[in-house]
């Protein structure tokens, strides 16, 4: 039983929290945010740089070896910081190809990931599929190499940044597969925009598109499964490191804010809130660990899903909890895109619903 | 006790909702129900029709163009509007700036500008808050200094609605620096034409462009322009506060809303399922449901008191806290519908509707409100 | 659009409001509610003197015509005055026999009723049955005179100090049907004890005892939701009453009770929570009114069910809140038996269940 | 970070379990987990037992008994103790008066009064609270006048929790009036067989006693039994305060109830299911399981901070206000989940419960604290 992060993932989370000090304020995160692309370049390198992109794949793939836990000061720090970049899309579509993808796959993927020239989407949502992963229509069929991939993927996040990307679809009547594509492929066509959280997203086409298989036909669902719990529980990490600045800004805000010749922090009521958003605050960062210490150590998939959609459900009640209270007591400032609070706002709504939201994750725990 | 509206308000609701029916236009409507962008234009002709109909300042005295209607029948015109999903009839000039001058203002005030403000000629705005004083009005700090036969204003507003679409602004300032907090406030009326005026957009978090900083630099106000003697601007704003609380719960609107979102739902899949058909789902609804259906029998209930001549005490701040808290919800639980989908709209509306807890008295200034004034504590 | 009282209904629930002041304060409540037969059978002659129990019967059956709106002053000033004779058990059950009844039953009965000298009990919850009107085992077959009565009803209201029962069984393959039962017969067994609200109440056993039916056999369905859809409202009109002196007692302690040199109603955190109890009292007060004028106005049963459940959810939902921050805000002094409002939280505790908690009533909504 | 216990931890649990598996009576389990009434002797008898086994003062130092536990220890065997269904060890003598001799008592009193303690022989009670000062503590009114080698004390107690088992009361007195309010205040231990003691049953709502009012008539307190100096009892009171905080979520008693609710709940029949397979009334059980699951790691991180040598700040005070709006939450859902049935225990016990988000420093004092201590605000 031991709650601080060893010397590792202590050094890791405090460069990456020092490079969103220097290089990814809030002035610098507007210009991505307001650049063609809507992320840098040059911080994904530097993200590459800092081992961030290999440390959760095994060492044979060229990685670090590292685990959801090893994963979650990073994860708070980019919250806390509203990193932008394809982080956890890239994670999530390059660990369905490391944990089923053939040695070739494995080639022309991994290594790229890990020195920050590949950057992937994972395309799994679809119409009418809300948060249920196995409710999937695009379909693949057996073409002269490989497959061709037809239908359609919803709110693609990072899909218009992507250099490969990592689809659902079912194929022979077998279930669902997951399938590799290029990017840049033909037949592919992207209706590209902006999601609330200054993200970078696409609905994507795909008409008759080349792609290869990705595990065993049919059986993917299992997988897909667990890299979405897996990235569920890297998104509430993040979620406690948006939370805190929420409470931190908002705490700072209630000290120097004079009404009535006195700071708005002396009001009692208000002293009430906050205080309520720092316990919404500690509950939502305990379930994040616990969320992340089962990825790593669950005795099988029943577990590590009680746990994920338990945290899940937490933080989605903290998200919108603590952003709600942080614009109301910031009053009319809260409301302005010129403060980093508002932006705050958005990523934590936003996280509410990312990979289901509350009444999702009962429903699963309920079924569980 | 009989909470069926009466023949008589039956048949009004009935003229109210045919004459919506053909008057209003439909791409007006659209704009509304779609919470699109309302350009100035499209603000001053749905005024100008309103106008035309006589309709546009109910609680005006008849001389000024006003309706003489009872409380419940401005109501019943408010819900119609609301529901019709016709534009909103901004306060600034008709609710705020108009009462004010006929409450405080001289004849010559009235004659120039009452019509022009019921023409719908001026396009009016607000300049109250200031950066250091939003709750804690009285702290405002924008000076007017008296020289000769005008002041000349120096200083800065925030938060002022539409001052990029303003004609003249009304204004809170400072006359008398020496004075006690609440003492050397007085209410002036701005030309935004004056030579000395900058207006900065305040882009809020959902990207629009509603509210402003309006900044003043040696602006000259003619002495003529400011309502009530000099030093009175507290009082002026204190009888504003007490005007005008009765209608701010929005219920036809919200119910108008919360069709929609029921609509919406129903196309929304679940399983396999409508999400309205969804319990969790179809709880959240018929919780906003209730609520509102509560809201409107308390908002009627206020209505009649007044309408026996014995008006509610600051308990009708609870109908802008519970109205706006009904509002917020809407805009939420249709986000939450839409789910996983890539309709940004739904949820910049969500985002954007967060300000109207915190505008027009902060929900926590009418809890102080009621909390002194109703309950005594 | 009129919500005042009309000048009979206002005298009367001042009579009753005066007679609360004057005979049924907190000391000589405790008194009855200590007494063996849990009521005072002077309380109940006055409220048959005061007309409060002839009032919602027609002039035909010896009452004064008064629909549910002329009745909810009353039962607001019985919520204040926490009076827990039957009042409203006997309106139910007598209902029943004035809606359906013969000649006969009505002359057996509502005379009595109307002067004070027959109560009544409604006997229609039974085991596993929670709030479902139409989940019943209880049965009844043909006898020589009229039927014969089996099966055990659960936590009947009043039925220790009824002299008659009016209980829902199923006959003959029939569906529901309503009997009226001579609580002093053969073959009935009561397990009395008090409710949480101090109500006398009991579990009832029914074996081979004679009755006789109410309207037409196994048509009693509809004439059971709407006498308990009448009483749902009328309980909706009483909470309003507990409801408000839960207000105003603990309205009072925030302006009495000093700590820190200030009454505690000083602290901003407490004004604003007092606020939200008004603003609970005010929405409920208003559902409250809606159900009653439906009841007596509604064109069909469902917008009637419609308005009752959308009533009695928020009314559930203020008695909620209400009892519990009444008591919080009393601090100890709210959790000792020596003050009304501890009884208060009783009672609303009581209301948030009566005739079906707010799940109930979201499930009939939803059905609706 | 490893939030899996340690081998050693692992098996130090084991060892309590196992143990409490033999030595916990039956009877007083079953009593525990029906809620039935604890009389002086129950608590008394589960007292023994630990002291026998040596367990009964973990926090203790090892000279007086203690067992030389970490936080998680302690933790761990509180979790067990709670879950198992063992009668609480009350906090009067072994948390609050035991410290504080510890920490203030000269050596004489520790040999008289802590084995006393350890050994349950003497029964303790708090006498903090009076009529007029319950948050307020230190405007406390009972005032100890020095005569000779006693303190002559007159005055009222009240919310005094089980003074009708009291063998003895430590007390906050007013032993100087003259002085500012938090000094002036001295802490005496007193016989409650002294003459002069009255008790008055103070009957809660769901009419059971466990609180009291205790009048004191002329009672006289040797000089001797007055614990630091003349003047000190606020400083004493500031230690205790601070002292045992972090033991009161009270994890293993809740994860006992939410099983005992789920069992509960799959009985009880809705619509011809289980209650537990209704989405509304599942759903609440998940939220309150999640709120419970969150508390726990709340609770054990902060443990872990204490356990490095860094005790957390004030942000503890949050273990008391979830703990207890999980047990009432927990009553609560008993309550609903009985429904219209006539089990009216579990209704009491709903009632009964509403006083732990009152006791032991109110949530919104807590509150306070963090905001005060923790913020800074």
């Amino acid at each position: 039983m031991k709650f601080d992060y060893n010397e590792e993932q202590r050094l890791l989370s405090d460069s990456v929290r020092r490079f969103v000090a220097q290089d990814y304020g809030f002035e610098a995160r507007r210009a991505i945010v307001a650049s063609k692309e809507g992320m840098s370049a040059t911080v994904w390198s530097t993200l590459a740089e800092l081992g961030l992109l290999g440390l959760p794949f095994s060492s044979d793939d060229g990685g670090f070896g590292g685990g959801a836990v090893d994963l979650m000061g990073v994860m708070e720090a980019m919250g806390e910081g509203l990193v932008v970049e394809p982080y956890l899309s890239t994670l999530m579509a390059s660990r369905c190809v490391a944990a089923a993808g053939t040695d070739e796959q494995k080639q022309r993927i991994l290594p790229g990931v890990i020195d920050g020239s590949i950057r992937m989407a994972f395309a799994q949502g679809e119409k009418d599929a809300r948060f249920d992963l196995d409710h999937v229509q695009a379909r693949a069929t057996r073409a002269k190499e490989g497959f061709a991939l037809e239908g359609e993927k919803l709110a693609v996040v990072h899909a218009p940044v992507a250099d490969f990307l990592v689809v659902s679809a079912r194929s022979g009547g077998k279930g669902i597969s997951l399938f590799l594509v290029d990017a840049k492929s033909a037949g592919i066509t992207l209706r590209s925009y902006r999601t609330l959280d200054e993200m970078p997203a696409a609905d994507i086409s795909f008409r008759n598109v080349p792609c290869t298989l990705v595990g065993t036909e049919g059986e993917a669902l299992p997988i897909i499964e667990a890299v979405v719990d897996f990235a569920t529980a890297l998104v509430c990490a993040e979620a406690v490191g948006a939370l805190k600045y929420a409470n931190d800004a908002t705490l700072e805000y209630l000290k120097t804010r004079k009404q009535f010749g006195v700071p708005i922090g002396a009001f009692q009521a208000l002293q009430h809130r906050m205080v309520d958003m720092v316990i919404s605050y500690e509950q939502a960062k305990s379930m994040a660990s616990l969320a992340c210490a089962k990825i790593d150590s669950a005795k099988d998939a029943a577990e590590r899903k009680r746990v994920v959609s338990a945290a899940k459900i937490r933080i989605a009640d903290a998200c919108r909890h603590v952003s709600q209270e942080s614009v109301q007591l910031h009053g009319g400032m809260g409301m302005s895109e010129e403060l980093k609070v508002s932006h705050t706002f958005r990523r934590l709504t936003a996280i509410a619903q990312q990979f289901g939201d509350a009444d999702h994750h009962l429903e699963r725990l309920a079924r569980g | 006790m009989d909470l069926n509206y009466s023949p008589e308000e039956q048949a009004f609701r009935e003229e109210v909702r045919g004459w919506l029916r053909e008057n209003l236009p439909a791409d007006l409507r659209e704009k509304v129900s779609t919470h699109a962008h309302l350009a100035k234009d499209d603000l001053q002709r749905w005024h100008r029709i309103l106008a035309a109909r006589g309709w546009v300042a109910p609680s005006w005295p008849k001389e000024w163009g006003g309706t003489g209607w009872d409380p419940v029948q401005r109501y019943i015109f408010e819900e119609e509007s609301g529901y019709a999903g016709a534009p909103p009839l901004l306060p600034f000039g008709l609710s705020m700036c108009g009462p004010v001058l006929l409450k405080f203002g001289t004849d010559e005030q009235k004659r120039r500008f009452l019509p022009r403000i019921y023409g719908g000629d001026d396009f009016w705005c607000q300049g109250y808050s200031e950066p250091g004083s939003g709750s804690d009005l009285a702290s405002l700090k924008t000076r007017a200094t008296r020289e000769g036969g005008h002041y000349v204003v120096n200083g800065q507003k925030t938060w002022t609605t539409l001052a990029h679409y303003g004609d003249w602004i009304f204004c809170l300032v400072r006359t008398d620096a020496a004075a006690k907090k609440q003492e050397g406030i007085s209410f002036l009326l701005i030309d935004m034409k004056t030579p000395g005026i900058t207006v900065r957009p305040l882009i809020l978090m959902d990207g629009g462009h509603e509210v402003n900083e309006v900044f003043f630099d040696d602006v000259k106000v003619p002495v003529e322009n400011r309502v009530a003697d000099e030093g009175m601007g507290w009082t002026v704003a204190k009888y504003l506060l007490g005007h005008e609380r009765m209608n701010t719960a929005r219920i036809g609107t919200s119910r108008r809303e919360l069709e929609n979102l029921k609509e919406f739902a129903a196309t929304q899949r679940k399983n396999g399922r409508a999400l309205l058909e969804d319990t969790r789902f179809r709880d959240k609804i018929s919780r906003l449901e209730v609520e509102l259906m509560a809201l409107e029998i308390t908002n009627l209930r206020f209505l009649d008191q007044l309408r026996g001549g014995r008006p509610p005490g600051a308990e009708v701040s609870m109908l802008k806290i519970t109205g706006t808290e009904i509002q917020q919800r809407l805009t939420e639980l249709m986000m939450e519908a839409a789910g996983p989908t890539s309709d940004i709209a739904l949820a910049q509306r969500y985002c954007n509707y967060r300000k109207t807890s915190i505008y027009a008295g902060s929900n926590e200034i009418q809890r102080n409100i009621i909390a002194k004034m109703s309950l005594g504590l």
